[in-house]
């Protein structure tokens, strides 16, 4: 296996598995053919060609299937990520429910509603119990603190009101079981995604201190934003709405958070949701442009 | 209806070649530019003022097309634009390059 | 060549390459740098992005499949819808091209 | 009159003056023509061509003569709007130094760039003195307080260094520009309050170190954004190298401050780096087409 083959092979893992092993062969030999026989490297054109390739390839083969369930189901799974990672930091005093939205996560991710829907239900209800202030389904002390590594934070729920814990896990539950009628089996997600856990763990889009600029706060806009962009590129490659509908989906929680702490909120609160309003917006318009406009 | 105009290709945009090719039988107004670039491509191509205007500038700037006379009609001069010599030239090359394109497609049949 | 419809040149010089026949990629690549005259060379990424459109849309489809030295080649055939829109083309170039090469022709007879 | 006309004349004013006057009564007649009988109310499509197209003759007018000369003009009276409205909430304790300020802008904003240099150094020398807590020509009670649009000490926080490099990249490029007269619109002149009032504090965090008030900020970005899209329209690297000096001369300040810029200059910074960079690549792009 000469050096260039290898390289072209590294460029290849740009494409999806599933295109890689049916015609990665075949692009290998075009592009082993046209090389002339001295080259070692990949010359910047083809290289880059791969990679863009490769990236609308992924694109079109998330855009299969019914764009209005795989929608909702990206909407509902962004949501569940985000209502868990709240959670992480109260993780001793909620050990119960912590585990329970964890579960949650992993049935959307693999595509089981049946099995998601009550217990979202039961997290959601107990969610409400602690906005609210309310001893329901298990005896928890009022409010939550926070455990070590983030005792700074206020109480769980604590800095919004309780419209933005419900709206998200209201939300939620009706995409699950909006999904649970329609009778197409929603896709399996990749493990990726629970790499996001980490990364917003402990960010109540309520307390978001984006003004002292604490380094979750920007994580989190900084992926909400990479997240939206990349929603805004694929509508706009295959003209289906599904990111669009999914960004949607997790706007109406970021709404229901500034509607409630519209009285304390920031500059950069307002210019935060001014961003995702703008993004989701892009990310909604931009398929219908190109649906009209045959990208042939 | 005039689409994106596509990344990396070297083709003349649609209304500026229509332009061109108004301008082949002797200089013309803005008004008449208008009728004969819709005329040509039979309705297809219809820029606004704006745009059209927007084009004859380009135009004029890079020496394709310059203004003839320009005329007082009825209280309002109007310019008279006339192809020069290098408009002339990338026009025909631009439709030689169309021919050539086409006849891969349609004298194969006839071979 | 005045861009009007909604093929781009790439394409237009895709489909009139299969034309002639169904060719596999790196014959295609060849034939349309042929064609053009060496004015369009596709890097091998553009190439299957835009053939992955075409068949997605049903413009041209996989005829059949070949294993040359060990690795598998398709054989893309362009369909009648496909042949369809590469003439309209054509014919939309050539009365666009004519409408120059009369006046021209004209203006150096009179 | 009829109404649509007036509509179609207001449309008009996108254009440059020159422009309009010269072919202005062309354009209203094909409007007024090929609009249909009874119309009131201009079509979308031709708003859409009028705005766009004036805004792109505008430009094109703004793109003559030599690039370098002039966005080396744009760059230095930018420059010198920031030092004069660095000055002009000190009128009450330091007129003279005000006024010679603002003559100084006037010169180079009208082109006469010789009789600005002597007025651009002495201001200059002054304005640095007072950042080095020296004195100079006249004596001045340092600090010296402001009497309105701003609370804050003149020149608290920026160092000498940052003052000086200011005027010094006016005054070397003055000499340059000597030929041809250069003039800018007068609409520079109206930024002078806006840059030189406090306004909002947007940047709280490090705020007290380098203030950046929320007007400036976005005074800046849009001028430098406007500059980016007029370069790739034009396909003319004037703006860039405009707001290449205007950044130079803010990274000089920012850089005086390094260690504690909050998050919030450095995310500025980045960003009105990136568009300026964008802005000077945007001319050079691949032409599609032989006309392009």
């Amino acid at each position: 296996m000469s050096r260039l083959e290898r390289r072209y092979r590294w460029l290849l893992r740009a494409y999806p598995t599933g295109y890689r092993s049916d015609y990665g062969d075949e692009l290998l030999g075009v592009l082993l053919d046209r090389a002339e026989p001295t080259r070692v490297s990949p010359p910047v054109r083809e290289a880059w060609a791969l990679v863009l390739g490769g990236v609308r390839a992924r694109i079109v083969e998330a855009a299969q299937g019914p764009a209005w369930t795989d929608g909702i189901h990206l909407g509902v799974m962004v949501l569940s990520l985000f209502n868990f990672a709240v959670l992480i930091p109260y993780a001793s005093s909620v050990p119960v429910w912590l585990g329970m939205s964890g579960l949650v996560v992993l049935c959307v991710l693999r595509g089981r509603l049946g099995l998601a829907i009550p217990l979202a239900l039961l997290t959601g209800v107990k969610v409400v119990a602690i906005t609210l202030g309310k001893p329901w389904l298990d005896e928890t002390l009022l409010p939550v603190f926070a455990d070590a590594p983030w005792e700074g934070m206020p109480a769980l729920y604590g800095n919004g009101g309780p419209l933005a814990p419900l709206a998200s896990w209201l939300l939620m539950i009706l995409g699950l079981v909006a999904l649970a009628i329609r009778e197409e089996r929603p896709r399996r997600r990749s493990w990726w995604w629970l790499l996001a856990v980490p990364l917003v763990a402990g960010t109540d889009p309520a307390w978001l201190d984006l003004v002292a600029g604490s380094p979750a706060a920007v994580v989190r806009v900084g992926l909400e934003t990479v997240l939206l962009l990349a929603a805004v590129y694929a509508g706009h490659v295959t003209g289906d709405s599904r990111w669009g509908l999914a960004a949607a989906l997790y706007l109406l929680p970021a709404s229901a958070v500034l509607i409630e702490t519209m009285a304390t909120a920031g500059r950069q609160d307002v210019a935060h949701w001014g961003l995702l309003l703008l993004l989701t917006g892009a990310a909604t318009a931009v398929p219908l442009r190109a649906r009209r406009h045959v990208l042939l | 209806m005039f689409s994106h105009m596509p990344r990396g290709t070297d083709e003349v945009s649609e209304p500026m070649y229509f332009v061109l090719t108004a301008l082949l039988d002797g200089p013309l107004h803005g008004h008449a530019i208008m009728k004969v670039v819709t005329d040509l491509s039979n309705g297809r191509v219809k820029p606004s003022v704006g745009t059209l205007y927007g084009i004859l500038e380009r135009l004029s700037d890079r020496g394709v097309i310059l203004v003839d006379r320009e005329e007082i009609v009825n209280g309002r001069s109007r310019r008279y634009f006339r192809i020069t010599q290098s408009g002339k030239s990338i026009l025909e090359a631009e439709a030689r390059r169309m021919l050539e394109a086409a006849s891969l497609v349609v004298n194969r049949n006839y071979a | 060549m005045s861009r009007g419809s909604s093929v781009s040149e790439q394409t237009y010089f895709v489909l009139a390459a299969l034309l002639d026949g169904p060719l596999h990629g790196h014959a295609i690549l060849k034939r349309v740098a042929e064609l053009s005259q060496g004015r369009i060379i596709l890097a091998v990424g553009t190439l299957y992005g835009a053939l992955d459109r075409l068949a997605g849309s049903g413009v041209i489809v996989v005829e059949r499949e070949e294993v040359v030295n060990g690795r598998k080649r398709r054989y893309f055939r362009i369909t009648e819808e496909g042949s369809g829109l590469v003439q309209a083309e054509a014919k939309r170039m050539q009365e666009a091209a004519s409408v120059v090469t009369r006046r021209t022709l004209g203006a150096t007879f009179s | 009159m009829t109404v649509l006309e007036r509509r179609y004349r207001w449309l008009l004013r996108c254009y440059p003056r020159a422009y309009r006057t010269a072919h202005g009564g062309e354009l209203l007649d094909l409007l007024l023509d090929s609009a249909g009988p009874g119309r009131r109310v201009p079509e979308a499509r031709e708003v859409v061509g009028l705005v766009s197209g004036g805004l792109q003759a505008r430009v094109h007018e703004l793109a003559r003569g030599n690039p370098w000369r002039d966005g080396l003009h744009l760059g230095i009276t930018a420059i010198m709007v920031v030092n004069t409205a660095a000055l002009l909430p000190y009128l009450g304790s330091l007129p003279i130094w005000v006024v010679v300020s603002l003559a100084a802008l006037l010169a180079i904003v009208r082109g006469r760039t010789l009789l600005a240099l002597p007025l651009v150094v002495v201001t200059g020398a002054k304005a640095t003195a007072i950042a080095a807590g020296a004195q100079l020509f006249e004596l001045t009670l340092i600090p010296v307080y402001p009497d309105f649009l701003t609370g804050r000490p003149l020149h608290s926080t920026t160092g000498p260094l940052a003052v000086a490099a200011g005027y010094a990249l006016v005054a070397a490029s003055l000499p340059i520009l000597r030929g041809v007269r250069h003039t800018r619109s007068a609409w520079w002149l109206a930024a002078l309050p806006l840059v030189a009032w406090a306004g909002p504090e947007w940047i709280s965090e490090g705020g007290e170190i380098f203030p950046l008030s929320l007007n400036r900020l976005v005074l800046a970005a849009a001028l430098i954004t406007l500059g980016a899209w007029a370069g790739h329209v034009s396909r003319d690297p004037r703006w860039a190298l405009g707001s290449a000096l205007y950044l130079l001369v803010l990274s000089t300040e920012m850089a005086q401050h390094l260690d504690f810029l909050s998050r919030q200059h450095l995310a500025y910074w980045g960003l009105l780096t990136f568009v300026t960079v964008a802005s000077a690549a945007l001319p050079y792009r691949y032409r599609r087409h032989p006309l392009d």
